[in-house]
């Protein structure tokens, strides 16, 4: 029997955000991503990402869904009867790391124009 | 529906002395609309095969003995009716994830010593502790509405069966000791929430739930431990950030 | 064989027993407990009590007239002193499990809330919705675990009282999950096992009702007082006989005949009260035995309702409403619909008298002690002297916690008295025991059956020891007991392999502890000849046994056992200090006697 | 009886089995519920990636009918997850209606399921005039 306070309310946090930014605004965008696809113009990522406010969430959409999403995946592979261990999180949640800082890396550039 | 059907049932067997593991055996019982599962596994036991055990009392699903598997779903017996299963058969086994001890019986022990663990009883604050016996605690029907539903368990263990989680993890203290848990660090009495918390923020505590919600779905007595288990991953959200501002205030 | 040593052993887990425990751990956390239980607590029977428990808390009410309802509802058959006392701690004791936890249902402004009760003056019940008994067991149980000084001894079953110079040393167990013995050598025994509806096959009870401790003390020469006083509850449901609690009534429930006529105004209960304005002691908050005999009658003329699983009276509490009553009624919503099909806000529900409480039981003095040094009971196993002929309902709730304080006080001073009993003699006293208990296991040759003995029993009680009773019909009955307690002794257990969870040995040992309280109910009611409280006769020389007999019976029945013959019976005194025996009435009679008894006490 | 015997137990216990949730509907349920995080991630780094890319270039991928097949399907999970999501809600939401002592009406769930659909129509409307009209 442990005694350690879990640290899962720092991930469950990031996580339950998650859960709720991909409820509220994946459904849109994947919606104008699919009909983009079938030509109708409506999709106009590039320009949105230079805004200010297009840049900014799509920082938060991205990053945060990653966590939500790392974060399942992590206790899926324990469901899954995949004994989890430290590396396990460390791997999973490095990634969600690594991915939201490429996200702020990448919006910060394009909001200031650092590139094309 | 005419009486006297014929259920075709069959019971899961286990002889710890001399069974290397479970089998099935199958009995034919008559049964009327009113007929429970505890009734029909009381008429094999009387007439059919005495040896076969099972944990029963009240009849009347508030003691919380005869938990059980019913085609796989964990239910009450005496609250299971033979009617609803009219036409097809029953397979009855002891509660999952818990080991078999005999027949239907299951060791409940585990379950028992994480309700003794999470401090279940009213912990009161310094002023309360000498409350004379002449007068009660005031309490408003919405303090007490905030934590009746949670206090309606009876024991009977079908949310640890339910629970994939304790399934996977026998350390999990489990959706009934977390929502007693609960259930008094929102009592308006209580001032032990901080001593409960403790257990409540560990890893084997809230944080193992990964909110499947079958206990929720399976409990008799519509407690909502999957409600509760929410509730307390909040609080203990909540006190980890406050401790993270405060750490001198850990013990 | 595992040997434990403790100060006070507790026989039983329900409220009784967790209260005795607590108490004995608050009074001195050195001194050492054994709670025995023959299944986990929460599962003992106190957790199917629905109505509530009686306590003086309202403005209107006071110990006296608290103390009057319970007398005048035994029939003049209570020790007085001890009815004194136990009203005099009723509310100090539910308001303990209030600051405990227990969620009594409160009024807007957050106190506590009381409910009306049969045979009250006064609305006094506490209540938790209907499901009392859950949460004070509850309460209880999780209150227990504070206490390191409590050891509990989950699923092991009392075998027997060990015994020593005439003293009680302590018990031993059949550790039912592990399968072997274990003796528990205590300086005292409390036994707080609850009581044996299960002697009657038509019955409110648990299966785990099956009146242990009173045949343990039996078996050890205490006697059984007044066992002929088993309680109808007058509203079981039909068929399985789960209880429709009497708070029904209290909150507005009516009872009518096939007719729809409300019957009980012509059993001496009446005028009749509004529909949805219950009043207390009218109609259909009459006590139990009157409202259980009324249904009797109305069958007799004819004018109950015929079912499939026999004659019945409807329970109607369409009137109260939907929301009010899944506030204060859920257990009840969910048990009729479950068990009868029927939704109480939309049908009437069909119930019938059912065996629900043995007023009776171990005899003890008001402190709980038993003839027997070292050995206490209290709760429904014991007769402490409050339900005298009946019992009112929310009167046994309340004395689980008072007697059991009471007892666990009393047994732990007792404890300190006294050393532990010889550890070789009792030693060997267990084995003998064991060896007794587990010749079932060796000795396979019988050839009765547990289960039809059961099934015999408690259809030849309800015969002859019913709602009414006559001489015939209860010697047949005696006979019958005596005949299967013949057959008892060559039953045959099937399993004489399985140690762990063997429920046929358990069964079968309990039993032969039924029985022995059957003798005992049945012998004490034959030769109780008048009519009192829940013994109701129909015969005597021209129906002379219909009446009270205050000259020859206001005594207090004792049965003692006499080796394998019929129990010995013979009587005591009734402690009568202030409220002399009058007559038992209810209604409008009851107000009439109650005005003429204030002018009396004017002039 | 022998004496000295502890325990006549032998309790069994069943094994798990890594396949445990294909025996239960609702465990399946939970398994999709669970598997939908794959998608999310695969979308946000999707999004992550076009955000690189020039709007010929995000126009050119999108047409490619593996990209919409998966968005397809990403859409599907998304709404499960959604559904799922906002169903599970009440339970960690419980609040009564009022303030006042004696009110013993909690929000109801179907209340807060609907306000949350609500939510979601507006966040929906709102993303597609930002995407659509604003730039």
């Amino acid at each position: 029997m442990s005694t350690r306070r879990s640290d899962e309310p720092i991930y469950w946090g990031l996580f339950g955000f998650g859960g709720m930014v991909i409820a509220f605004a994946l459904p849109a965008i994947l919606t104008l991503m699919i009909l983009q696809g079938f030509g109708v113009d409506c999709f106009k990522l590039a320009a949105i990402a230079k805004t200010w406010w297009g840049a900014g969430a799509l920082f938060v959409i991205v990053s945060a869904s990653m966590w939500h999403g790392f974060h399942r995946i992590y206790h899926g592979l324990h469901d899954l009867c995949i004994h989890t261990t430290r590396v396990h999180h460390y791997v999973l949640y490095g990634l969600a790391v690594i991915f939201s800082l490429a996200a702020l890396v990448i919006y910060a550039s394009k909001f200031f124009g650092w590139c094309a | 529906m005419s009486e006297n059907q014929i259920m075709k049932i069959s019971v899961s067997r286990y002889r710890p002395e001399t069974d290397k593991e479970p089998y099935l055996q199958d009995f034919e019982v008559p049964y009327r609309k009113e007929t429970s599962l505890l009734e029909a596994l009381n008429y094999i036991k009387d007439f059919l095969e005495p040896e076969l055990s099972f944990r029963w009392s009240c009849r009347m699903a508030v003691c919380g003995s005869c938990g059980m598997m019913v085609n796989g779903v964990p239910k009450l017996a005496c609250k299971t009716f033979l009617r609803d299963y009219a036409g097809k058969s029953m397979k009855i086994e002891p509660l999952a994830n818990f080991p078999i001890e005999r027949d239907l019986v299951v060791d409940i022990s585990d379950f028992i010593e994480k309700l003794e663990r999470i401090k279940p009883y009213i912990i009161p604050s310094k002023e309360d502790e000498n409350k004379p016996l002449t007068e009660g605690y005031i309490q408003t029907p919405q303090q007490m509405t905030s934590y009746l539903q949670f206090a309606q368990c009876i024991n009977c263990g079908i949310c640890y069966a339910a629970c994939p989680q304790y399934k996977l993890n026998k350390n999990f203290i489990g959706p009934a000791a977390l929502t007693l848990a609960y259930r008094y660090n929102i009592d308006s009495r209580d001032a032990g929430a901080a001593e409960r918390m403790k257990l409540l923020s560990l890893d084997e505590g809230v944080w193992s739930c990964t909110f499947v919600g079958y206990c929720s779905q399976v409990c008799p007595k519509h407690v909502d431990p999957a409600s509760a288990i929410q509730l307390g991953k909040k609080a203990s959200a909540i006190d980890y950030v406050i401790k993270m501002f405060k750490p001198g205030e850990e013990e | 064989m595992e040997i434990i040593k403790t100060d006070v052993a507790i026989v039983g887990a329900g409220g009784t027993g967790l209260r005795a425990a607590i108490a004995v751990a608050e009074q001195d956390p050195t001194t050492k407990i054994a709670l025995i239980s023959k299944v986990y607590p929460m599962r003992s029977h106190t957790v199917a009590a629905e109505g509530g428990a009686a306590g003086v808390i309202g403005e209107d009410d006071t110990l006296e007239k608290h103390f009057e309802d319970t007398v005048a509802g035994g029939d003049w058959l209570c020790e007085q002193d001890v009815v004194d006392y136990f009203v005099a701690h009723t509310t100090e004791e539910l308001f303990q499990l209030e600051h405990w936890g227990c969620p009594w249902s409160r009024k807007p402004d957050g106190r506590v809330n009381v409910r009306r009760f049969g045979g009250m003056k006064v609305p006094r019940t506490w209540f938790a919705a209907d499901k009392s008994g859950f949460h004070m067991l509850h309460t209880l149980f999780q209150t227990s675990i504070k206490y390191p000084s409590i050891q509990r001894f989950d699923e092991h079953f009392v075998l027997d009282l060990l015994e020593e110079d005439g003293q009680i040393k302590g018990v031993v167990t059949y550790d039912i999950q592990n399968g072997v013995c274990r003796t528990i050598i205590a300086k005292s025994v409390i036994l707080a096992t609850g009581g044996a509806g299960r002697a009657y096959s038509f019955n409110t009870n648990g299966g785990i009702v099956t009146g242990d401790g009173m045949a343990l003390a039996y078996r050890h020469g205490v006697p059984l007082r007044d066992m002929e006083f088993v309680q109808y509850h007058p509203t079981g449901l039909l068929g399985c006989g789960v209880l429709m609690t009497e708070g029904c009534r209290g909150e507005g429930g009516i009872l009518v005949n096939k007719d729809g006529y409300r019957y009980l105004q012509d059993y001496g209960l009446g005028p009749e009260t509004p529909v949805g304005q219950p009043k207390n002691k009218y109609m259909e908050l009459g006590p139990r035995d009157r409202v259980s005999q009324a249904f009797w009658n109305e069958q007799k003329k004819g004018r109950t309702i015929k079912t499939p699983l026999g004659d019945a009276v409807h329970l109607d509490l369409r009137h109260l409403g939907r929301d009010y009553l899944h506030e204060r009624l859920p257990l009840i919503c969910e048990l009729a619909m479950a068990y009868a099909g029927v939704d109480p806000a939309e049908s009437p529900v069909p119930i019938r008298p059912v065996v629900h409480y043995t007023m009776g039981g171990i005899e003890t003095d008001g402190k709980t002690a038993t003839r027997k040094p070292g050995l206490y009971a209290a709760g429904e196993c014991a007769s402490v002297g409050i339900h005298g002929a009946n019992r009112l309902g929310s009167n046994s709730l309340v004395e689980t916690i008072v007697f059991g304080k009471v007892a666990g006080i009393e047994a732990a001073n007792y404890a300190k008295s006294v050393q532990f009993g010889n550890e070789a003699n009792l030693t060997k006293q267990a084995e003998e025991i064991v060896l007794k208990a587990t010749r079932l296991f060796e000795d396979s040759t019988g050839t009765e059956s547990c289960s039809k003995i059961r099934h015999e029993m408690g259809d030849s009680m309800e015969e002859g020891v019913g709602i009414y009773r006559e001489e015939e019909s209860m010697q047949k009955t005696i006979d019958t007991l005596k005949a299967l307690q013949k057959r008892y002794k060559n039953i045959k257990i099937k399993d004489t392999s399985g140690r762990v969870f063997n429920t046929e040995f358990l069964n079968a040992i309990e039993l032969g502890y039924t029985l022995d309280v059957a003798e005992c109910m049945a012998n004490s009611a034959i030769n109780r000849k008048e009519s009192r409280g829940s013994h109701q006769r129909l015969d005597g020389p021209d129906g002379a046994y219909k009446k009270r007999d205050d000259v020859n019976f206001l005594k207090h029945t004792l049965a003692f056992k006499n080796g394998d013959d019929v129990p010995t019976i013979s009587y005591s005194d009734v402690k009568i200090t202030r409220f002399k025996p009058a007559e038992r009435v209810y209604g409008a009679a009851a107000e009439d006697a109650e005005k003429k008894r204030q002018q009396e006490a004017a002039k | 009886m022998e004496n000295n015997v502890k325990s006549y137990r032998k309790p069994y216990v069943r094994p798990v089995k890594a396949n445990w949730w294909t025996d239960r509907g609702f465990y399946i349920a939970y398994m999709i519920r669970e598997a939908t995080a794959v998608l999310a991630v695969v979308v946000a780094l999707e999004l992550l990636v076009l955000s690189c890319m020039s709007q010929e270039s995000i126009v050119a991928f999108l047409k490619n009918p593996l990209v919409i097949l998966v968005n397809i399907l990403s859409l599907a999970s998304v709404m499960y997850h959604t559904i799922t999501w906002f169903n599970l809600m009440p339970k960690a939401v419980r609040m009564f209606a009022t303030k006042k002592p004696t009110d013993t009406k909690l929000i109801p769930a179907k209340l807060i399921i609907s306000a949350e659909w609500i939510g979601a129509a507006v966040a929906f409307a709102v993303i597609v005039v930002a995407c659509v009209c604003l730039v």
